[in-house]
Formats: structure tokens, C-alpha cells, sequence
């Protein structure tokens, strides 16, 4: 067993509005001297900490309790996981 | 998207000839059961809906009510059970966002929300947990972002309700008689969308409201943003008061599509617009996903063009959005332009007004033999028996729900949540009272007269407060209107519904049909909801201390009705029996008498009678106020029941009175003289809940303890299960 | 004697200030739009609670950056009375008037309920009216409301008297029960619950005369005979 | 000039409590079947779209972008900035 820690980033599936990140870029970046950046996207991020036997099943158990819990709804949502050593 | 068989046969022949794909588009979410009401129209025209105080105009969607001294009071009911069954915080949220643009079109502010939930048994039901707490969280943050308070409500669980969600949601609004938007438009006006971009999201929205949920299209989902709302209204209201607005009407349920057909059509216009004007989010949207599209927050302004650049000002302080999309034209058409190509053109009668459909009905079979009781086992002990009851799901106090609403922000809310109806001050010296109720359980049993329990229930909650009842909305969800079985029912509590509305004199202000309510395990339950709203010429009936010696009193019988009773369906696990039955004549003796003795001042609080009957009351008079009380269950005026009958029958028109034992003989004199059914029950002190019955203790509560648990209850279940 | 009302998109709280300011004290007031400056014979400034670009970022966060927060920082140089009230204390703190931090509430929720303050500080142009430890029956409504110092700021705040409102009790997790805070001068305050909200007899179900002293003290402040 | 997608991830500095990921772990998936997770962190992330001439101005501008602007509340959050191609 080992320690892994799990990023799991939440986000607007392609095509649904963002209007956090949208006013975050409009009203705020875009206001102030930097003028290069295009768009903002906010998103959610969660870190586990959890104790498996390899990158994968961390992956994998992670994956099942965002899934299974209701973490994030996948009609609205999107997650990506990336898995790190502790 | 599509028509169904016979209805694009209907339109070849109104129009003379095949429909291009935006047009089908078009005419296929106007045509939706969810806009058009076409199984229910024929039908909705039996209920009253003039009365001295109300207003009309061509193409409002929401009630006007006169309040006097200029000012007027709007109203409307909507439901967003579809899209909050599958995203449940985004579908409560634009749920709210439509009523409030209802409000908003009439010229008015929006200034109280009300919200009516029901979800499946979220004791076992994980899932319905999870809708529950994110449907309350998505009403939440909408409405306290907008500043509007949502100042009151019901929250229900039912079985019949697994894997699925009813959201209610009503809005008032107020402002000055001048002020109403008196739509009009003549030919050359201009015509606006003001607000968010039209984007793909909401697809097919309303033909999705119009399915059942087993069909259901999953890309139906709508994102929330409360802010742009919040700015949309105050750009609005500025452009009211600036005279900018000859027409207004809200995106809704089928988006560009019915809000240019329905205005064209009320105002006997027609409308030339074109697609490449309208602001869109996203790239390459063909005519026909901007014409259906239901993105949120989006208004529609016809104005002229000498009007238009101060309405640009205030678009650009407010930073929204406005596009010229269009404008009026003599001619009666819906023309829908892609630069110079035409993608639809359509007479506006055509698309606005959906054949009507006669439903058949029939009575179901399973009201055969429902009111028959079963041998009920016997309680043992009552107490114990109460804590469980005070703690379950429908009958502890939901201040987890309204503590997460600003039910404060306006400074009008002078009742409180948590009352039997909130109260709001008007600027005329008046005072507004509301409150929205339903009872799927007394409605399955008997959906004619639990309609009528509905309606009177939400009466008797706003004469509790002191006020008259001046009109209603009344929002009917129901099954599968192909099903005659459930059309009866629908045809059913519409009639009930129509008769105490009359026999009351309460004129229809509003309303709204939600049919093909049903999941792959069944139809609902029938559940009409019905607002109401009184009027408080003085005094509101508000917060004073219950001190020890004051005295209880019933008004109102207590009868042998249990069906649908809280106590046989979560204690004894039965639905059956009769469900209670408004008597019309001692219903209106009873709300006279006790309006008569509110103005009189001789009560200090009032409350009425419902769920889980007088037992659950009088606890919620003790837990509310803190004080404890002895009742004597042999005087409350009832059909020799036996003390459980007593103690959890929900017989109508019931109410407990509070006062002052001085002011008891003043009481007793009135009541006599009005020929209501009434005694004094029981005196307040101590620190116990206690039902007697000759002198034998029935049940025995702390308040503290009884407190703790109806207040917490409901936050422990969602929070740690 | 003229008293700004500044506005932000999404401010909600607005128009129930300046009804409080105008109906029931009596004072003149202006609403003042987040893009436009602030004149100069402006007596006090405040800054009302709501939803300044719809909470988005954090509270608080965006609207600090308004063009009118340089005329309002100018004015708090001069020992303007300024306050900041719920989403206006947030805007404060986040332009650095004020410091700390609003998290969110440890409930995770959005609290409305009534609660009971007490004074620690009566000698702002907020609190010169209330007696020491006196207890103002007031309602919160906020989401991030949990207010947040680290303790070396504590400490500083403890010790320059910085601390002027703390909650009777443990509300929403605030560092200290601190519920409001003013600027080392005193001239700037900010708090989470909302007087507008507590100081007429007909909303508020407790006791009135406490939450209006707030405004008397701004009355006093400001050298306004009533 | 290139494209950069620039996250930026915002999180509560050491000390600071996490009352979301607290409730996450023990009101949500420590009731659910998998015990293995010890803590969970919650966190936000914006994710920039930049035009820069590499990565390394990318970073420089979006990190002064967050301080400048105050995206994080230093007193509470600190931020870790993870620059992709896009
Ligand atoms: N979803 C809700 N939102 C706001 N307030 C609610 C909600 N549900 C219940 N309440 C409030 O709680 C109190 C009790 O509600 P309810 O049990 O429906 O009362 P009644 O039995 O008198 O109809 C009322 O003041 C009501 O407005
Ligand atoms: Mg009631």
C-alpha cells in the first residue's frame, strides 16, 4: 500500500456556459494591463489523499466515489483525475 | 424535436403547404403541451378569473391585482420538475429566473419568492437526498443573489415522487398602477432581446417538459446566472420608468419561438426578425437552435426607434446586452429571416394557438375501494410515538430550508418564515400575505376534494396572519394526460378547485398546467398547489410572547377523515380511508369568525390546522413559542372519536386561537354570535406538551427536547444521513 | 449633510439603506454608480450589502476593483465615515480598507437567521451612540460571512481596538466571534449582519431601539441635530 | 507568439481550515464503501487561455495577473501555477 494524492478537477462540459469564468475575465482581468489573455475557465478542484496499492486503482476508487456519490453531475459536468504521488 | 403524426397533417393544412425544418421547429415547441396547454385550455376557461381588484391586459403572464392608493400587486406560478429531476440545482435555479421574468414583464419588481418541493423518501433514498439538498441550494442562490427574498413555501416527501422532482416556484411582484407595461406596438417598432446570449444550452427544453422522463433528452439542461437576471431587472424597471417599453415579454419554455409568436399574436402584429442579429455564445448556431434555444435570462422589447439609443444606455451601464433583431409589421406573420433568406413564415394565429384537444377521462379504477380503512394496529405509547412523528421528514420544521433563503433583503418581510403564511409591508400602509400549499396524499385519495383541502389550507394560513384572501394562483401537476384515468383527476381538482374558487369569491390569478409528470416506476400522485394572496387593510396578526395562563381555542369540527393522513401514512404505513372534506358554508363561517376576531385583537396568535392534525398544531404553537401546554382532548368538538382520530385527524377549517384569558369572555361572545363550532381546549405554561384525555395523560413532551428534534431533524438527515 | 449610497452591479441591498437613511433618519442620500466618482462634500459613505458581480471569484473580490474605490479610499484618508455592510464590509476588506478575510460560512450555507451582537467599540461614527457590551438584536444573510484574521492580526486588532462588533455567539466560525471591525483610525467600519434590517419596530420581532443607534451614531458623527 | 492554457489553482494556505473537503470526506465518502481516502482538500481552479511568446512569459504574466488583480486572498490562499501547451 501506498499514499497517492488524487486531483480530481471538476469543470462545465464543453458548450455549457461559464459565466464565473466569464466575469472573471470581463470584469476583471480584461479591466486591468494584461491584455493577451482570451478566456477563463473556473473549475473545482478536489485533492484526495488515499491509501492504495498502485497509481491505478487510487484512479480507479477515485473515480468510482465521484461517480457513485455524486461528486459532480455528469449532465452538467466534467471531471478529469490525475494522480500524483504523495 | 418533432410534431406529433397528426398535428403536422394540421399545420400542411393551415398553411397550405409543407413546413421548411425551421418552421416545424417553431411550430413543434409552440405546439408543446408545455406551451400550448392544449390538452387543458378547453378546460382552465371554468375558472373565474375576474374580480373587482383584478386587472387585465393583453399578454401578461402573471395576475395583476389592484392593492389601492395607485399601487398593484402582481403574481405567478411556475414549475421546473423536469429539468431540476435531472440537474437539480441548475433546473431549481432557472425555475426561478422564469417566474421572476413573468413578474418583471408586467412592468412590476419582483419582491417575494415562494417555493413549493417535493421529492421521494429522502429517508432511505439517497438519491432523493441529493436532489432535495441541491434543489434547495440551486432556489437559494438564485433568489439571494437577485436580492429578492423567498419568504416562504412546502417542502413534501412521497414515495410517489423517486427519482424525480417537483419545483415549484412563485413569485409577487409590486409597483405602481402607472407604471404597468400596457403592451402595444404599431408597424416600424423595433424589436429587442435584451440579456444573456442565446446559446445551445435548454434545447428543447419545452418539448422535454412535455415528455415523460423515460423519453427524456438528456441536453435539455440549463445554467443558472443570477447576476445577469439581477441586472436585466433594474434595466428594465429603468426603462419602465423612462418610457422606453411599448411591449415586453419574457424567454421561456420554447425561447425566440414563442415569446415573438405569443407577442405578435396578442398584440395582432406581425414580426420580421432575423437570426443573424440575435447575440449568440456560441459559433455556427443554425436558425432553427436559435429560434428553440431556452437559454436563460433573456427579455423581449419592442420599442421605437427614436427610443432606442437611451435603452442602449441603459444596457451599457448595466453592462447586458441588447441586439436589434427585428421589427413590427402589419401583416399578422412570424417572418424569420437569415439575412435575406427566409427560414419561416408563419401566420402568428398558427403557431400561437395549438388545436385544443378533448381529452377523455375516466374515473381510475384503483378509487374503487380506497376508502375502506384497514385494522390499524394499536399505539402503545403515544409519546413515543410523537417523537418520531415531530422528527419525520414531513412534519419537522424546515428551517433547514428557510434558514438558507434572505427572507429579510427588502425589508418588507414582517412575518416571518416559519409561520403559517409570511407577511409582507407595501408602501401603501397595507400588508400582503401569502403562502402556497398541496396535499398529493389527500388528492390521490380524493383529487376533487383534496383540491379543495389545498385551497382552503393555503386560506387558512393567510387568515391566520389576519388578512382576506383577494385571489389565487393555482399551478396542476399532474400524469400522463393520454391516460384518461389520470385526465379525470386532472378534470377533477380543476372542478373542485373552480367551485371553492367561486363559492369563495377568490378570482384565478394565474396559473400553470405540468403534465406527464411520471417516471419509469409510475405517474405521481395528482398535485395541484395552490397560492393565495390576502390583503391586511391595518394590523398584520404578528410575533407576540405566549405567557403562561393564556388560553387555546379550537375553531372548527373534528371528523372522522384520516385518509391521506400523515399519521396512517408515515406511522401506520396505509394509504386509504377518506380523505377530509371542505364544508363550504361552515369553511366560510370559520374564516369570517376568525379574520373577524384577528381585527378585533383579541387573539395572540393564530394557527391553523393540517398536517398531521391537532396534535402536530398545537406542538408547533408550544416549539415555536417555547411554552408548554395541557390540552383536554374531550373538548375538542368532534364525532366521538377515538383519541388517535382526535389527536391526527386532518380535518379542514380547523384553527387555534391564542389569547389572553381576560379577553376570553370578548372571544367566546363573537364565536357564539357567528354559529362557529368552537371550545377552549387547554391553557399554556410549564415547560411540557401535554394531551389529556379525562384526566389520563395521552402524551407527554419536553419542549426542549421536542424543539431540538423538530428543528434539526430535517438538516441531520440531509447533512449525515 | 449628504450621505453616498454606492451601487455595484449586483448590489442588492441599496434601495433598503437608503430608505433606513432617508425614511426613517431623516438624512440626505445619493446613490452613487460603481463607475462615477464621489464629490467632495460628501458627508459619509456606505457601502450596502448584496452580490457586487454576483459573488463571483469571491465576494467582494471584483468589486474592490471598481473605479469608485479610489475616491472612496481618498475619502477614508480624510476620516469620511465610511461603512461597509455584509457584501459592502467584504468590498471593503478586499480593496484593504479593512483586514482579514470572509470565508465561507463553516455551515457551507447561506445563514439568514437573527443573531445578537455586542458592541466592543463605541467610539466610531457607527457605535458612538451604543454602550459598551450592549447587545443589538440584528440579522445576518451572507454565504461567506465567517470572518477570518491570522492571529498576529488579532492581536493588533485586540490591541489598536479595531474589534467594534462580536457575535453574543458562535455563528458561522469568525475568528474571535468578530462580526465587525473598523480601520486604526476608526473611521472605517465593516460588518457582516445588516442594521438597515433591524432598525424599524415593524420588521424587526425583538427590540428596534439598539440597530437604530447605529444610525444615530452616524447622525452624531456627522453633526447632525435630532 | 503561442497559445498556453495556464491553471491556476487556488487553495487554502496550511492552517486554514477546509470546512467543504472536511464535510466531503466525512459526511459523503467515508459513508460511502470506500475507507481508504484520509483527507480531502477543496480547491479552485481557473484555467487561462494565453497568448505569450513561451511559457515562461505565460507563467510571469498570469502569476502578476493573480497578484495584481487579487485572485487569491494572501492572507488565506496561496496559488500554484501550472502552465500547458494548448
Ligand atoms: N421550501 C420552503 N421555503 C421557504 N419556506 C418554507 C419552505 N417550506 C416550508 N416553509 C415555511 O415553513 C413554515 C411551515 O410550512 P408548512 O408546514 O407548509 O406550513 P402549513 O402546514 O401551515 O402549510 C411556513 O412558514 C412555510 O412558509
Ligand atoms: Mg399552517
Amino acid at each position: 500500500m501506498a499514499i497517492f494524492i488524487v486531483h480530481v478537477t471538476i469543470e462545465n462540459k464543453p458548450g455549457i456556459s461559464d459565466p464565473e469564468g466569464e466575469t472573471i475575465l470581463n470584469d476583471l482581468v480584461l479591466k486591468g494591463t494584461t491584455s493577451t489573455v482570451t478566456k477563463i475557465k473556473s473549475a473545482k478542484m478536489l485533492q484526495f489523499t488515499i491509501k492504495e496499492k498502485d497509481k491505478k486503482s487510487a484512479k480507479i476508487k477515485v473515480q468510482n466515489i465521484c461517480d457513485e456519490l455524486r461528486i459532480y453531475n455528469p449532465m452538467v459536468s466534467k471531471i478529469t483525475i490525475d494522480v500524483f504521488d504523495a | 424535436m418533432s410534431l406529433e403524426s397528426g398535428e403536422l397533417d394540421d399545420l400542411t393544412l393551415k398553411i397550405g403547404r409543407k413546413p421548411t425544418s425551421t418552421e416545424l421547429q417553431i411550430v413543434a415547441a409552440e405546439w408543446s403541451e408545455h406551451c400550448s396547454y392544449k390538452s387543458s385550455k378547453k378546460h382552465l376557461k371554468m375558472l373565474p378569473m375576474k374580480g373587482p381588484l383584478v386587472i387585465s391586459e393583453k399578454g401578461y403572464d402573471s395576475g395583476v391585482l389592484d392593492v389601492g392608493d395607485g399601487y398593484v400587486i402582481t403574481a405567478h406560478i411556475e414549475s421546473h420538475n423536469h429539468p431540476s429531476a435531472v440537474e437539480p440545482y441548475g433546473g431549481a435555479a432557472t425555475g426561478v429566473g422564469g417566474v421572476i421574468r413573468d413578474i418583471l414583464s408586467a412592468g412590476t419588481r419582483p419582491i417575494a419568492i415562494f417555493n413549493g418541493l417535493r421529492f421521494g423518501d429522502i429517508e432511505k433514498d439517497l438519491h432523493a437526498r441529493w436532489l432535495f439538498k441541491n434543489a434547495v441550494k440551486g432556489i437559494a442562490d438564485y433568489g439571494n443573489c437577485l436580492g429578492i427574498p423567498t419568504i416562504g413555501g412546502e417542502v413534501e416527501f412521497d414515495k410517489c415522487y423517486s427519482n424525480y422532482a417537483l419545483v415549484d416556484v412563485a413569485a409577487i411582484g409590486f409597483g405602481k398602477k402607472k407604471n404597468l407595461i400596457k403592451n402595444h406596438a404599431k408597424t416600424g417598432d423595433i424589436v429587442v432581446l435584451l440579456g444573456g446570449a442565446t446559446g445551445r444550452d435548454g434545447i428543447g427544453g419545452s418539448q422535454f417538459a412535455s415528455d415523460s422522463l423515460e423519453s427524456e433528452n438528456r441536453s435539455a439542461v440549463q445554467i443558472p446566472d443570477p447576476f445577469i437576471e439581477k441586472l436585466i431587472i433594474e434595466a428594465i424597471l429603468e426603462a419602465r420608468t423612462e418610457n422606453l417599453i411599448h411591449a415586453l415579454k419574457d424567454l421561456g419554455g420554447g425561447g425566440l419561438s414563442c415569446a415573438v409568436s405569443e407577442t405578435a399574436d396578442a398584440l395582432s402584429i406581425g414580426i420580421e426578425m432575423d437570426v443573424d442579429k440575435v447575440h449568440t455564445r456560441e459559433l455556427n448556431m443554425n436558425p432553427d437552435e436559435i429560434m428553440v434555444s431556452e437559454s436563460q435570462e433573456r427579455m423581449l422589447i419592442v420599442t421605437s426607434n427614436d427610443k432606442l439609443k437611451k435603452l442602449e444606455g441603459i444596457c451599457k451601464k448595466y453592462r447586458i446586452t441588447c441586439s436589434v433583431i427585428g421589427h413590427v409589421t402589419l401583416d399578422n406573420m412570424m417572418h424569420v429571416k437569415k439575412g435575406e433568406k427566409t427560414c419561416a413564415n408563419l401566420p402568428t394565429d398558427v403557431v400561437a394557438n395549438a388545436t385544443l384537444l378533448d381529452r377523455p377521462s375516466k374515473k381510475p379504477a384503483y378509487l374503487e375501494n380506497i376508502e375502506n380503512e384497514k385494522k390499524l394496529k394499536p399505539i402503545l405509547d403515544y409519546t413515543k410515538m410523537m417523537m418520531k412523528f415531530i422528527a419525520s421528514p414531513n412534519i419537522a420544521s424546515k428551517i433547514w430550508v428557510y434558514g438558507q433563503y434572505d427572507h429579510e433583503v427588502g425589508i418588507r418581510t414582517v412575518v416571518k418564515p416559519g409561520k403559517d403564511a409570511s407577511v409582507l409591508r407595501l408602501d401603501n400602509g397595507k400588508f400582503l400575505s401569502a403562502k402556497i400549499d398541496g396535499n398529493p396524499k389527500h388528492c390521490y385519495i380524493n383529487p376533487r376534494e383534496g383540491a379543495i383541502g389545498c385551497f382552503e389550507e393555503a386560506c387558512r394560513n393567510v387568515v391566520c396572519t389576519g388578512a382576506k384572501p383577494i385571489g389565487m394562483l393555482d399551478h396542476l401537476q399532474f400524469g400522463n394526460p393520454e391516460n384518461p384515468e389520470i385526465f379525470w383527476t386532472f378534470l377533477e381538482s380543476l372542478k373542485g378547485i373552480t367551485d371553492f374558487a367561486k363559492y369563495f369569491e377568490i378570482p384565478c390569478v394565474g396559473g400553470k398546467v405540468s403534465l406527464y409528470n411520471e417516471t419509469p416506476s409510475g405517474q405521481i400522485k395528482p398535485t395541484p398547489i395552490i397560492g393565495i394572496l390576502g390583503l391586511i387593510d391595518k394590523t398584520p396578526l404578528s410575533t407576540q410572547n405566549i405567557s403562561k395562563g393564556d388560553c387555546i381555542v379550537i375553531v372548527g369540527q373534528t371528523k372522522n377523515e384520516m385518509g391521506g393522513s400523515e399519521y396512517f401514512e408515515y406511522i401506520h404505513k396505509f394509504i386509504g380511508g377518506k380523505c377530509p372534506t371542505v364544508n363550504f358554508l361552515e369553511s366560510k363561517i370559520n374564516m369570517n369568525s376568525v379574520l373577524n376576531v384577528i381585527t378585533k385583537g383579541l387573539v395572540k396568535a393564530a394557527h391553523d390546522c393540517s398536517k398531521g392534525g391537532l396534535a402536530v398544531a398545537v406542538s408547533e404553537l408550544c416549539m415555536t413559542y417555547q411554552i408548554g401546554c395541557n390540552i383536554s382532548l374531550e373538548k375538542v368538538p368532534n364525532q366521538k372519536l377515538d383519541v388517535d382520530r382526535i389527536l391526527f385527524s386532518e380535518s379542514h377549517s380547523r384553527y387555534l386561537l391564542v389569547l389572553e384569558k381576560k379577553d376570553l369572555k370578548k372571544l367566546e361572545t363573537l364565536l357564539k354570535k357567528s354559529k362557529v363550532e368552537y371550545n377552549v381546549i387547554g391553557v399554556f405554561g410549564g415547560d411540557h406538551i401535554r394531551f389529556n384525555k379525562e384526566s389520563k395523560n395521552i402524551i407527554d413532551l419536553s419542549v426542549d427536547k421536542s424543539q431540538k428534534i423538530w428543528f434539526n431533524s430535517l438538516k441531520e438527515l440531509v447533512l449525515h444521513g | 449633510m449628504n450621505v453616498a449610497v454606492i451601487v455595484f452591479p449586483g448590489s442588492n441591498c441599496d434601495r433598503d439603506m437608503y430608505h433606513v437613511l432617508t425614511d426613517v433618519f431623516k438624512l440626505n442620500a445619493t446613490y452613487f454608480w460603481h463607475e462615477k466618482g464621489l464629490p467632495k462634500n460628501i458627508d459619509a459613505v456606505i457601502l450596502p450589502g448584496g452580490f457586487s458581480y454576483g459573488d463571483r471569484l469571491r465576494s467582494g473580490a471584483i468589486a474592490a476593483h471598481s473605479p469608485i474605490i479610489k475616491d472612496v479610499k481618498k475619502m477614508a484618508e480624510k476620516g469620511v465615515p465610511i461603512l461597509g455592510v455584509c457584501n459592502g464590509f467584504q468590498i471593503l476588506v478586499e480593496a484593504g480598507l479593512l483586514p482579514g478575510a470572509l470565508l465561507k460560512n463553516t455551515s457551507l450555507n447561506f445563514m439568514c437567521e437573527w443573531t445578537s451582537l455586542i458592541v466592543e467599540n463605541n467610539t466610531t461614527p457607527f457605535s458612538n451612540k451604543l454602550k459598551l457590551y450592549q447587545k443589538i438584536p440584528i440579522p445576518i444573510a451572507n454565504g461567506e460571512g465567517r470572518y477570518y484574521v491570522d492571529s498576529e492580526t488579532l492581536k493588533q486588532l485586540k490591541k489598536k481596538n479595531q474589534i467594534v462588533f462580536r457575535y453574543s455567539d458562535t455563528v458561522n466560525g469568525s475568528s474571535d466571534r468578530i462580526a465587525g471591525v473598523c480601520s486604526e483610525d476608526g473611521n472605517v467600519v465593516g460588518m457582516m449582519p445588516h442594521p438597515e434590517r433591524a432598525a424599524e419596530s415593524q420588521i424587526n420581532p425583538n427590540d428596534n431601539k439598539p440597530a437604530s443607534l447605529i444610525f444615530e451614531s452616524l447622525l452624531n458623527a456627522i453633526g447632525v441635530q435630532n
